[in-house]
């Protein structure tokens, strides 16, 4: 059950050209989140801007009672959100949503993320990574950005599976080419060994890479869960504003959702 | 306090379509200390809704063009309004129709529910392209539609408004003259918002429905001559974010509210509007007479 | 670029009201890089305006009641009108009457003036008891004034159409059916604010006009409207605040824009308006056709 | 003329309750503005609130090229004036208006402020202490506020004069009462012994005690000018938002006031 709650800044740094990294303190929403979740932020006092605005978790800490968020600033909501300081308190709604479904049965999970789309994938990784059948547990993680300014959570990633790969649109960093691309590769050949049937594909970031890697998860049959993103009012399942079209009709990103099964997108 | 006969414990409501069925809301605020819940429009088949996007952030305000997605009204008896009677809080069903017969046959069903204790008649709707608005924008279509609303309940009807008419004097006289108990208004403004890099509408449809506090000062203007013009009682809406709003909207004429767009702000925005009125009667005892 | 007749360096005016007549900005911008300066509403007799207070803000917008304060045409001919006429930017007079004669007059009046380039016609003022905006919200009377000041000049006429209308397109037909080369929407929005201590009005007056970036996405969905009813030119007005908010308007149809509101908030916004705008097209440069 | 620029923060400190001041760095300001003259200052980059807000000149020090306001929060734009700290810049339209006219005739110098009224009312005792004829003026200050708490400027009033006297509603410091019962009292006892031809009142404060002084001045036939405040859209004269009524009609606060004399406002 999702509560609203003023949650304390414990950090907030700057961690790229315009991306920040919040870390929020709140027993309740910290014991209580999953991976795929989000928090429906409110970005200021004024009425303009009005609405909240949705930004994943980026990794949950029970055991800290925090939660981090990474968002880009994009526009005046994100803007905003730079100019709250550590010990102040921002008004959150959250745990909201569906998050990413870790399947016991799965073996091996493979994180694509695109841009700001690996926000919740850290949080996803470590899930994987401290759930007690670790050991049977293979991790990959792909991810892709513009450049090398944009590549987040590397380092991050490194620390629960040694299987990053990285590619950049222009080469300045990993591989040349789109995160899609990697992930072709990485089915075509190191997949190629392994049961794919054991195999799910978690994905979050742009709509276009979203789709590319929803077309290779049906082509190559692997299951596909995806984070999909779009502009909400009030984030709890009350307005139908952040319908999607799905298979089963409309859906709501923000209770259905954001996750959701590849094969019931429907992309255009 | 008494509304239209309908008994509730404060004049503050929640506006349809800003708080589903009530259950989203129902994690975070107490339903029963609400004045009454407006459902979100029923209509008599499921409507899928209007193509995304449906959502765009305007200054101070949004727009809207949910286009009254909802699963119909066999599915609200059956799923929703049992939940909804649960509470001690009156449930006022608000619904929405393509034709007359359409708001007459949900009348008409409704009125069989003793859970319901009161129909608003949505024929302000911006969003869909039969009916909606098109009753509301015609004084003859607007008394027509209550009229057979009338003849197919006994239970109290609010009538909706649409605030996009040259006068709001005529909808509202020609619903009270077809036997409207109530007029609740505004419904929200016909609004556009262009995408500068596609030239195309940032909606999935071309035009949308404005709400929130950008277009409070319109509204109270509405009401205030809305309230003049009819005998019934006006409840007023738009942009209401706190109980200083309300209470203009009371100063304006209207003797109970409703809170929409404040929901997705702040999911206690209801509740502290409560608060709030509660306060300034307590400071101002010989304001209003909520009775 | 060429407008109704009016040749301009830029689609870009200050919007009547919000600009005084070009003196109180010069301090602060070169007048010469405006598209056009738009007068305060001008009358026949000096007016002395409504009592204060005439400025409510309102969320992401204001409330204003300035009923038309002006001295007069004599006094704009004799002491406003040289100081804009030393720019090389156009000089658009708008006037405002109680009657069809006092728009004749006026107009006639102004048909001497070489250097005045327009005349937009204020039918849309909601600040005034008499004459404005019921002029306005009548197609008939609109046709009737337009058509009175067409007789009365050969100068280019712009009609400044009221929002406060069911359907624009009539307003706008009867506009270009009276023989206006050229239609100026949004005037403001009718609204009002109450003082929550004292219940009456914020305004020394019941009600005031709507500005600001709170009305803009009405602005756009109207310009939209009125756009593809008529054949001649649309200037867009309505809470223009930036280039990309102007380029909002052109996609909806617009020729020309004016900015209003934001003067009063940036004393360089339309400069900066025109810059922006200057980079859209740079960036598209096939999106518009400004000739 | 003035000028819309960004100035810098160099200072901005609480001094009450809701109480604050802030000095602003500019050379052209600072060297243009004349006392009751103000600013019109962008509060925020929002549109909610939308409107700069009017502000006096608390200070004005050309040799250091900045310029103080002294504010209270009483509602968003004041607030969120509150929000702004040293070092960044403010979007600042002035000097505007018409200021106090120091009538180089005058002798006696009677300052009346009511609550943040005295903001204004310093620049103006410091300018006429500055000024060449220094040694034949006397300058009063008589202030008032509803307690103790909301007293401000005594400190740097006596600095420049030792003729200060204060009031309180509730007495809580200085005299029980009003302001305008001390600018009576002071008439009728210290000045009846000079000339009330070779005085002048300089009035602000709020609207009832600015009346009940405009009152007394007329009844004493001594010369008054009084700060009007009315809301204000452009602030540079070009709305007409700001109409106050006078002898002669409207007049604009913002451009043939806010400084007007006592004699021509028309108060109801
Ligand atoms: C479920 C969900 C999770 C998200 N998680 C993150 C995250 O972890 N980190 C992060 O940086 N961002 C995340 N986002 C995106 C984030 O919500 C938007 O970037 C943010 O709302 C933009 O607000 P703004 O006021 O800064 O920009 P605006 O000025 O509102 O808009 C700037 C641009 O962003 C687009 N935009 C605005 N809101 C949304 C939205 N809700 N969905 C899609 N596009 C939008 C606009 O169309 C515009 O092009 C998430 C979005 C969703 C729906
Ligand atoms: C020429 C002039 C000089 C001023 N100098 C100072 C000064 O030196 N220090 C200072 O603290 N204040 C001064 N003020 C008053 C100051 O402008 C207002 O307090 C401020 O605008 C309030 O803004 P807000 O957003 O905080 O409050 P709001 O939320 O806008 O309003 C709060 C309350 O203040 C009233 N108010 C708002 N604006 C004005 C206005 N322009 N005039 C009168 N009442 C208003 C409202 O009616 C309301 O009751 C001056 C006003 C004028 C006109
Ligand atoms: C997302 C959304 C959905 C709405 N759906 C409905 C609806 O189904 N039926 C209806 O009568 N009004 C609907 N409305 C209008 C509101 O009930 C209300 O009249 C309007 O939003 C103005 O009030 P506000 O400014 O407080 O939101 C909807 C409004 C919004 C914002
Ligand atoms: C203070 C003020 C005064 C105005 N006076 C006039 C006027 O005299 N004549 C007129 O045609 N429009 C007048 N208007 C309307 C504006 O020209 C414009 O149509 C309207 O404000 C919408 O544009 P905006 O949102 O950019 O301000 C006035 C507007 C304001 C805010
Ligand atoms: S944002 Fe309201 S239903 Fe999803
Ligand atoms: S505020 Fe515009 S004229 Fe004074």
């Amino acid at each position: 059950m999702p509560i609203q709650e003023k949650c304390r800044i414990l950090e907030h740094q700057k961690v790229g050209p315009h991306h920040y990294k919040l870390t929020l303190v709140s027993q309740y929403i910290s014991s209580h989140a999953q991976p795929g979740q989000f928090v429906n932020v409110k970005c200021s006092e004024s009425f303009d801007p009005l609405l909240r605005r949705p930004i994943s978790f980026h990794r949950i800490n029970t055991q800290h009672r925090t939660f981090e968020l990474l968002y880009e600033v994009v526009g005046r909501g994100s803007e905003l959100l730079t100019k709250y300081f550590v010990g102040e308190e921002l008004d959150i709604l959250g745990p909201l949503g569906t998050g990413f479904n870790i399947d016991p049965e799965k073996r091996i999970h493979i994180l694509v993320g695109g841009g700001m789309g690996i926000a919740p994938l850290l949080a996803l990784g470590e899930q994987i990574q401290n759930s007690k059948v670790k050991s049977q547990n293979a991790l990959y993680v792909l991810i892709g950005a513009n450049n090398k300014e944009h590549i987040f959570g590397e380092e991050e990633f490194r620390k629960v599976t040694d299987q990053v790969q990285v590619a950049t649109d222009d080469g300045s960093y990993g591989k040349k080419g789109f995160v899609s691309d990697l992930l072709l590769n990485f089915i075509e050949t190191e997949l190629r060994t392994h049961n794919s049937e054991l195999a799910t594909i978690y994905a979050c970031g742009p709509r276009p890479m979203l789709k590319a890697v929803a077309e290779i998860a049906q082509q190559k049959k692997i299951d596909c869960q995806i984070s999909m993103e779009e502009r909400m009012a009030c984030g709890i399942g009350a307005c139908k504003g952040c319908a999607t079209k799905t298979a089963g009709g409309y859906r709501t990103v923000c209770k259905h959702g954001p996750v959701l099964d590849a094969k019931e997108i429907i992309w255009n | 306090m008494e509304l239209a006969g309908i008994k509730m414990k404060n004049p503050v409501m929640v506006a349809s379509g800003t708080f589903g069925f009530g259950k989203d809301f129902a994690d975070y605020i107490d339903l029963n200390k609400l004045g009454a819940i407006v459902t979100k429009s029923v209509t008599l088949k499921p409507r899928e809704g209007n193509p995304p996007p449906r959502i765009v952030e305007t200054p101070s305000g949004m727009l809207n063009s949910i286009g009254l997605q909802n699963k119909g009204i066999e599915h609200f008896l059956k799923k929703q309004l049992p939940f909804l009677a649960k509470f001690d809080t009156p449930t006022i069903v608000n619904i929405a129709g393509e034709s007359v017969e359409d708001y007459a046959e949900l009348a008409r069903i409704l009125s069989q529910e003793t859970t319901v204790k009161g129909i608003e008649v949505n024929i302000s709707c911006p969003n869909v392209k039969k009916g909606g608005m098109s009753f509301g924008c015609d004084a003859g279509l607007t008394k027509q539609v209550i009229a057979a609303v009338r003849k197919a309940t006994t239970q109290p009807i609010i009538a909706k408004l649409t605030p996009n008419v040259a006068d709001i004097t005529l909808p509202a006289k020609a619903a009270a003259e077809g036997g409207a108990d109530a007029l609740s208004l505004i419904n929200t403004i016909v609004g556009m918002s262009i995408d500068i890099e596609t030239g195309g509408s940032r909606l999935g449809s071309l035009t949308g429905g404005l709400s929130g506090p950008a277009i409070r000062p319109i509204a109270v203007r509405l009401v205030y001559e809305a309230a003049r013009a009819v005998k019934i009682p006006v409840i007023g809406i738009g942009g209401i974010m706190s109980g200083s709003d309300a209470v203009e909207f009371f100063h304006a004429g209207a003797k109970a509210v409703q809170v929409g767009t404040a929901n997705f702000v702040d999911t206690s925005a209801a509740i502290n509007v409560i608060k709030e009125i509660e306060e300034y009667v307590h400071r101002h005892p010989r304001a209003f007479n909520f009775s």
